[in-house]
């Protein structure tokens, strides 16, 4: 019960308070640049999150093996081998995905979420909770992307998963798509999250005392 | 003869010619003796004097009350003749306690005997830096420097010029311009007096062309000395500025953090060439000093004031502040320092008292908008507005690094700001925290130096 | 000559890296808070980048392709980008250790900075058939210029804004990403001067 | 009688002529003439935007302000400046909400999140007009004919023209339509002849320094001129200097825009560097970018980035500058 | 089946080339490296306060590695860290020093401190000070300008809105002395955090001085130092002197002070509890007590009265360990003396809760 427990708060831990894009600002490039269109978002959050899962897992069970001298090279390696196998698949199932997200599924490997896990976590935790830090994590940044992604496919094409959502006399605000927009709505978006974090801490301060009183 | 230079920035504040006019054209009047005066110790720039007296003391008029202690000091004299009171700190005009001689003026005036130099042509270097010491020369233009040191020359330096400042840009005042119409000729002996003691080559004399008068009386005095030339300087603040003096009359530009000695220049004020005149040719230390009440007071003045009198004293004579006066000067409406208080002692240094009414200085800071008026002012070519943003995230190592320490405090950036930023206060506060810090260091450098060299003393001992 | 110099303009300015293709933002927000580290910063970019679009052309061309290993692309280079990096860090560490202090933490960093996989990659594909050797090192160069004229102007404005009164919750990557955001706007100018 | 004085530093007089808000003053006074000339030329529809633009600017900083909880500013005008520069930035077709949405953008996201007056690092309407550029282009198209005078009449329907002075086929225009601001055109860029008149109004109040846009014009001029070869002739069309001169936003720009203070360089060799920087981003996007006609923001914003990266190589050494003495020579 | 072999032995060619140079360059660039350094870099709580007089942690850090400074040297770490360093460096973590916090020696809020006038310039103490040396009539003054806050780095110091006087988070204030360093009226000091007593003045004025300016200021009337039962206290300058190795803690001076310059901390006053089960009635403790607050009669059980200042003379003398010194409840009666009140004042407080 109490695994069940801890491996749960792992995984939320991803999602809430560790949240790679928005608490811990890590893997930059693709977020702002896939961000563009739901469907990309969440391509690329799967992707990452298939790369994760399977990083941290090797990694973990091989923690013990690699010395701690050659760790990054072999970190590296694990990452690319998951990419390259990524790569690979979505080139034969989804290759229009593939293809929108070009060189970015390569550029998977140096996503500075996958190396951050690795190193100050499944390098020295156990294989299941390293999976499951990898997954939340993965939950954290998709789920990331996909709110990125929406604000910005919703104000800049008016549409939502290549769907038509916005009424038709809403002019679509391009410039959000564009490479500045993906800078100025991350940014927004974490004032709005920064503002929420602090208004639940201050929630939950004053809760806690009140339940002290 | 000489080409004109004209120094970097610099401003032109209207108040440099209408607040003049309001005292320019008065003479200097004898400012009756008050009751009671109280004379600081410190006076000048460097260690406070020794009290030679005590409670219940009778004094004379230029009787020696505080004697000189270490190289850069200068003596204080008695200016009245009375009893002493006590000796007891007193506030001065930057809000500090220093102690001060008090006196009763026992309204006899009677004066120690004087005793003129015998020979003032056989004067050397050394003896009239020791005459500067006793007769308690410091520099009369407001940085009251002891001219005891201004005088001793270090035997590697070459000085071929000796600048006299009449330039007076600061506006309302008009001492020294009052001064140069009244006494001409003994500034030009007092200054020849020097020249001949150091050995001087030429006296550069540099007077701002607002005081024409002035220009032609000192034209007049020294027409028969091929080796002086007066020069008349466009007004233009602070053309009085040590250095800016300097560029201006010779060209030469004087290092930072160095003195126009470094450049073959001795600068002194028009007041102090009288004074030292007067300490050579009439035996006469500095008991008195011209004093300027200007601005919001009911009979503006030029007066001749004892050294120690209250400014209560100065601005009852001119028949008191006008009501709407909201700001009361020590100094000039640039560089003088605001006093709460009426009590305050005239010093050696004080050549003004201005009282203002509520003027745009009073609006509160608004944002820095760039606009690079306070940089393209500044005579030091800084950058004001940017040392200001430093000091007030508390940056003194980037601002020390961008040159704070060559501010000189003229305020002309301040002046020129749109948003009405306190530049000036803020380069002076990191030039204070700055020198602090040198200070501490240099104190902290020494204490480990006696450490190590205690623990070197320890090593061999036990050798 | 002409295709060199459209590199160069294009590198630089029109798909630079920062502004256009959301590559290296780790370091841009991370090494931009100093005009002095955020130099040294992109030297240390440029010089691996140059190096590394020479090694990868090396391998792409006399081992990948001839072997149809193309897949294998991003494992051996990445890995040659590891190798680099270490060494240069090492070298960095020999010869001028106030830079190597300043640069502290970033300089593993560039591992994973993406800019420098990403011109590897890019060298491959940005034409039929890849750039030839100089046009890789030349777009390579041209690309670490870019980010660095992107990092030090980034940094001299943060330097700007350090001593403003921004407000407090515009600290950090808040600002920072807006205030890259405003940038990039800047660098819109010259997208469509090159096609 | 005790009464109560003022302390405060040195220096005590302050220059009673200039503060922030009549510098504004001064701006908007030499903007207006090329208000009334947009509203001559492109009727009330202008009038409706420069109207938006301000009144939203003004509205924006001041509920901004009361929101975060500081002290409103918005009497140093500074807000009127922004919109009404905003506005001279869009064409008369363009609908009202796009100025309130720049004019939002402007104040908010350029200038107050920075901290406010004389924070923001970029030129908060140019910003604003890019992003509308980037966003609605169509919209933002400079293509209306304007009316000169009988804005009345033709106040229903706007007139398209084929052609703008600059773009892919350029229409050819007279030096004296160029001039007088009878073209089609973004509101405040048509009329040089008022623009140049408010230039030099502000040149002799003192508030905008020569070098900015002496470098510009005169960089421009040269490269132009290099380029083109023909100071004017009317067979070149837009080849040659004085048309590229008096077309788009040039003047506004190296007047108005450029020099403003907060987005532009201190040092009076930062200033230069500024306006040939300008005039030379300008001069590759007319010349080389056909995807945009007009450079001359895109160039002010390039340069605005570059500011502090100039203000911080072009600091002034102090007077008397002496170079760190080496160890052993003494201080 | 080959394309596979092949791409293995590629890869393992490249790994094999490059660890050959990594090798390479390594031994020819290789630095001799104290990791000691990086590891106390890492323990170092990384605030960069510059309370260790090093600029920053990374100086401090290399200073110990090169035996320039202690295993204790940052005082925001405390013993947690100085133990940490010392395990790193190999040598004793040192004594830990008393947990001291920056205290504001002033009192002066603005309802009791007069001006001298309006001061009009930047909200900086330093830079007020250089006018007119700052707009207090008190030049001993805590000005408000809220330099101290600007100073430090763990958000321990403020400005009373209300008072205009600095304040301390004893919580958050790592004792740094950032705040101390950078005041101008030196009115920051570091003090343990346990004082019962305080000299919250610096006035070094004759007395008329003071109360001329202040309410709340020290006018060195002398009455602490002739009330204190111990000789703890010395004056100098005006100003009464507390030789901390005597006080007791008995509070008595900060009672009689007539301004409050004198801070005592009555909140945590002691009091003296005898066990009535121990006590054995020797009154040893009755003799003992300056304050006539213990009664008894030999050989029965003594009492303490509403008398006791909490100074715990008792406490070590009694043979039987049978006195305590719980804090006390409610305020000392100065006119309880032996006698004259009941002796069952003493409650202490985590008994003492009703209910």
């Amino acid at each position: 019960m109490s695994e069940k427990k801890n491996l749960r708060k792992i995984f939320m831990n991803g999602i809430l308070d560790e949240n790679p894009t928005f608490r811990m600002v890590l893997g930059m490039c693709p977020t702002l640049a896939i961000s563009t269109a739901v469907n990309q978002g969440i391509g690329m959050g799967l992707a990452t999150t298939f790369v994760l899962v399977f990083s941290n897992l090797v990694i973990s069970l091989l923690r013990n093996i690699i010395p701690e001298k050659v760790r990054i090279p072999s970190f590296v390696v694990v990452i690319a081998t998951f990419v390259t196998i990524v790569d690979q698949l979505m080139k034969a199932f989804v290759p229009a995905l593939s293809q929108s997200l070009g060189v970015y599924i390569p550029l998977i490997v140096v996503n500075c979420i996958i190396f951050a896990r690795a190193e100050s976590y499944a390098f020295k935790q156990p294989p299941m909770a390293s999976l499951v830090d990898g997954l939340g994590m993965g939950a954290g940044f998709t789920l990331a992307l996909i709110l990125l992604s929406s604000v910005r496919e919703l104000l800049g094409s008016g549409t939502l998963m290549g769907a038509q959502v916005m009424p038709a006399s809403y002019h679509p605000m391009a410039i959000i798509i564009r490479p500045p927009g993906g800078f100025i709505m991350l940014g927004l978006l974490l004032l709005v999250v920064n503002a929420a974090v602090k208004a639940m801490q201050k929630h939950k301060a004053s809760r806690a005392k009140e339940e002290s009183v | 003869m000489s080409l004109f230079h004209v120094f970097p920035g610099g401003i032109h504040p209207r108040e440099g010619i209408n607040g003049k006019a309001v005292t320019c054209a008065l003479p200097i009047e004898e400012l009756p003796q008050p009751s009671r005066v109280a004379i600081p110790l410190l006076q000048h720039i460097g260690t406070p004097c020794k009290s030679l007296v005590v409670k219940g003391d009778k004094v004379k008029v230029g009787m020696m009350i505080g004697e000189p202690v270490g190289f850069v000091s200068a003596a204080v004299h008695s200016s009245v003749s009375g009893t002493v009171v006590d000796v007891q700190p007193c506030i001065l005009a930057n809000g500090l306690q220093q102690p001060c001689v008090i006196i009763d003026n026992d309204f006899k005036d009677t004066w120690v005997e004087l005793t003129p130099v015998a020979e003032p042509d056989k004067l050397d270097g050394k003896a009239i830096s020791q005459l500067a010491r006793n007769a308690g020369l410091v520099g009369l233009g407001g940085a009251t420097f002891p001219h005891a040191v201004k005088y001793s020359l270090p035997p590697d330096k070459k000085v071929d010029t000796l600048i006299l400042n009449g330039a007076e840009c600061e506006p309302y005042l008009s001492a020294d311009h009052r001064l140069m119409l009244a006494y001409a000729r003994e500034i030009v002996t007092g200054a020849q007096t020097l020249q001949h003691a150091l050995k001087i080559e030429r006296v550069l004399v540099g007077i701002e062309d607002n005081k024409p008068d002035a220009i032609e009386a000192m034209t007049k005095a020294c027409e028969n000395d091929p080796t002086f030339t007066v020069t008349a300087m466009p007004t233009h603040y602070p053309q009085g500025g040590e250095k800016q003096l300097v560029y201006s009359l010779t060209g030469r530009t004087v290092k930072s953090g160095g003195l126009p000695l470094d450049s073959g220049v001795i600068v002194i004020n028009v007041g102090s060439s009288h004074a030292l005149y007067r300490a050579v040719y009439e035996g006469r230390p500095v008991v008195d000093r011209v004093v300027t009440v200007s601005g919001c007071v009911k009979k503006p003045a030029n007066y001749l004031v004892r050294i120690g009198t209250p400014v209560e004293w100065l601005l009852e004579t001119s028949g008191g502040l006008l009501p709407q006066a909201r700001t009361l000067l020590y100094g000039g409406p640039m560089m003088g320092m605001a006093i709460n208080r009426e009590d305050i002692p005239i010093t050696k240094g004080c050549s003004g008292i201005t009282a203002l009414e509520k003027s745009s200085a009073l609006e509160n800071e608004s944002n820095c908008i760039r606009c690079g008026r306070c940089s393209s002012v500044c005579p030091m070519c800084l950058v004001p507005s940017v040392l200001d943003k430093l000091m007030r995230k508390g940056m003194y190592d980037e601002a020390e690094r961008q040159g704070v320490m060559n501010c000189i405090e003229c305020g002309a950036c301040t002046w020129s700001c749109p948003a009405k930023r306190q530049l000036t206060q803020s380069c002076r506060t990191s030039k204070k925290v700055i020198t602090e810090r040198r200070r501490a260091e240099a104190a902290r450098q020494k204490a480990e130096e006696a450490r190590r060299a205690a623990a070197v003393a320890v090593q061999e001992e036990a050798k | 000559m002409n295709s060199l110099l459209l590199i160069i303009v294009g590198g630089v300015l029109v798909n630079n890296f920062v502004m256009s293709k959301f590559l290296g933002i780790c370091a841009f927000l991370g090494v931009s808070k100093k005009t002095e580290t955020a130099l040294g910063m992109g030297m240390a970019v440029t010089f691996v980048m140059a190096i590394a679009s020479l090694f990868t052309y090396l391998v792409q061309h006399y081992l990948l392709i001839p072997l149809h290993l193309e897949y294998m692309q991003t494992i051996a280079f990445i890995l040659i980008i590891a190798v680099l990096v270490q060494s240069v860090e090492m070298v960095l560490k020999k010869t001028s250790r106030s830079l190597y202090l300043a640069l502290g933490v970033y300089l593993p960093l560039i591992t994973t900075n993406c800019a420098v996989l990403g011109v590897a990659i890019n060298n491959t594909t940005a034409v039929e058939g890849g750039y030839n050797l100089i046009q890789s090192v030349v777009n390579g160069t041209a690309g670490a210029l870019g980010f660095t004229l992107a990092i030090v102007a980034f940094a001299a404005i943060r330097e700007r804004l350090e001593i403003g009164n921004m407000p407090k919750w515009m600290d950090g990557f808040p600002g920072a990403l807006i205030g890259a955001g405003l940038m990039s706007i800047a660098f819109q100018g010259f997208s469509g001067l090159i096609h | 009688m005790q009464r109560k004085l003022v302390v405060s530093s040195s220096p005590h007089l302050r220059n009673e002529g200039v503060s922030t808000r009549r510098l504004m003053l001064d701006v908007i006074i030499a903007l207006l003439p090329t208000a009334v000339a947009s509203v001559w030329f492109f009727g009330g529809a202008a009038l409706n935007l420069l109207l938006v633009a301000v009144i939203t600017a003004v509205a924006a900083e001041y509920f901004y302000q009361k929101l975060t909880k500081q002290k409103t500013t918005v009497s140093d005008l500074s807000a009127v400046v922004t919109g009404m520069l905003l506005a001279f930035n869009l064409p008369a077709s363009a609908p009202w909400w796009i100025a309130a949405i720049g004019s939002v953008i402007a104040i908010v996201l350029v200038k107050q999140m920075f901290g406010g007056m004389g924070q923001n690092f970029m030129n908060p309407a140019l910003i604003a007009r890019t992003i509308l550029m980037l966003s609605w282009a169509s919209l933002m198209a400079a293509n209306v004919l304007p009316h000169a005078g009988q804005w009345v009449a033709a106040a229903g329907a706007d007139a398209v023209a084929s052609a703008t002075p600059l773009g892919e086929n350029p229409a050819s225009y007279s030096l004296w339509q160029l001039f007088s601001g009878n073209i089609p055109g973004m509101l405040g860029e048509t009329c040089k002849l008022t623009l140049i008149l408010g230039g030099i109004y502000l040149l002799v109040r003192g508030v905008i320094d020569w070098r900015i846009p002496a470098a510009f014009i005169g960089t421009a001029f040269v490269l132009f001129w290099i380029y083109y070869g023909t100071l004017y002739s009317v067979e070149s069309g837009s080849a040659n200097v004085l048309y590229q001169l008096l077309s788009g936003g040039l003047l506004l720009g190296a007047f108005f825009m450029a020099t403003d203070y907060v987005t532009s360089p201190v040092s009076p060799w930062g200033r230069v560097i500024m306006g040939v920087g300008c005039a030379s981003v300008l001069f590759v996007i007319r010349v080389y970018n056909p995807s945009y006609p007009e450079g001359c923001s895109f160039a002010i914003l390039f340069m605005n980035v570059l500011t502090p990266l100039i203000d911080k190589l072009t600091v002034p050494k102090p007077f008397g500058y002496v170079k760190p003495a080496k160890p052993g020579k003494g201080a | 089946m080959t394309g596979i072999l092949i791409g293995t032995g590629v890869l393992a060619a490249i790994a094999l080339v490059f660890s050959l140079l990594l090798t390479a360059v390594n031994k020819v660039f290789a630095v001799p490296s104290d990791t000691r350094r990086d590891q106390i870099r890492e323990v170092l709580p990384g605030a960069n306060c510059g309370g260790c007089g090093f600029a920053g942690c990374d100086a401090l850090a290399d200073a110990i590695t090169a035996g320039k400074a202690i295993a204790n040297a940052c005082p925001v770490g405390g013993l947690a860290v100085a133990q940490k360093v010392a395990a790193i460096i190999g040598t004793d973590a040192g004594e830990q020093e008393v947990h001291k916090v920056a205290t504001v020696v002033c009192q002066g809020t603005i309802d009791r401190c007069k001006t001298k006038f309006t001061y009009h310039g930047i909200e900086d103490c330093i830079a007020a000070t250089l006018i007119n040396d700052g707009n207090r009539a008190c030049q001993y003054a805590c000005l408000g300008l809220g330099t101290c806050v600007r100073a430090c780095k763990f958000d321990a110091i403020h400005i009373d809105e209300y008072s205009k006087i600095a304040r301390v988070d004893t919580d958050k204030c790592t004792a740094c002395g950032a705040c101390v360093a950078v005041c101008p009226k030196n009115v920051l000091d570091l003090q343990p955090i346990t004082l019962p007593v305080r000299v919250l003045c610096r006035a070094e004025e004759e007395g008329y001085l003071v109360s001329d300016n202040c309410k709340i200021g020290c006018i060195g009337c002398e009455l602490c130092k002739n009330v204190c039962k111990f000789n703890a206290i010395a004056m100098a300058n005006h100003l009464p002197v507390i030789d901390r190795g005597l006080c007791t803690g008995c509070m008595m001076c900060a009672e009689v002070c007539p301004t409050g310059a004198m801070w005592g901390d009555l909140d945590n006053r002691r009091i003296a509890l005898i066990d009535r089960d121990l006590c054995i009635g020797c009154g040893i403790c009755k003799k003992v007590c300056q304050f006539e607050a213990i009664s008894g009669e030999r050989k029965s059980i003594h009492e303490v009265n509403e008398a006791c200042t909490g100074c715990g003379q008792c406490v070590p003398k009694c043979p039987v360990k049978a006195i305590t010194l719980p804090i006390r409840q409610h305020v000392r009666d100065a006119n309880a003396k032996v006698g004259t009140s009941e002796g069952v004042a003493a409650i202490p407080k985590d008994e003492a809760q009703p209910n």
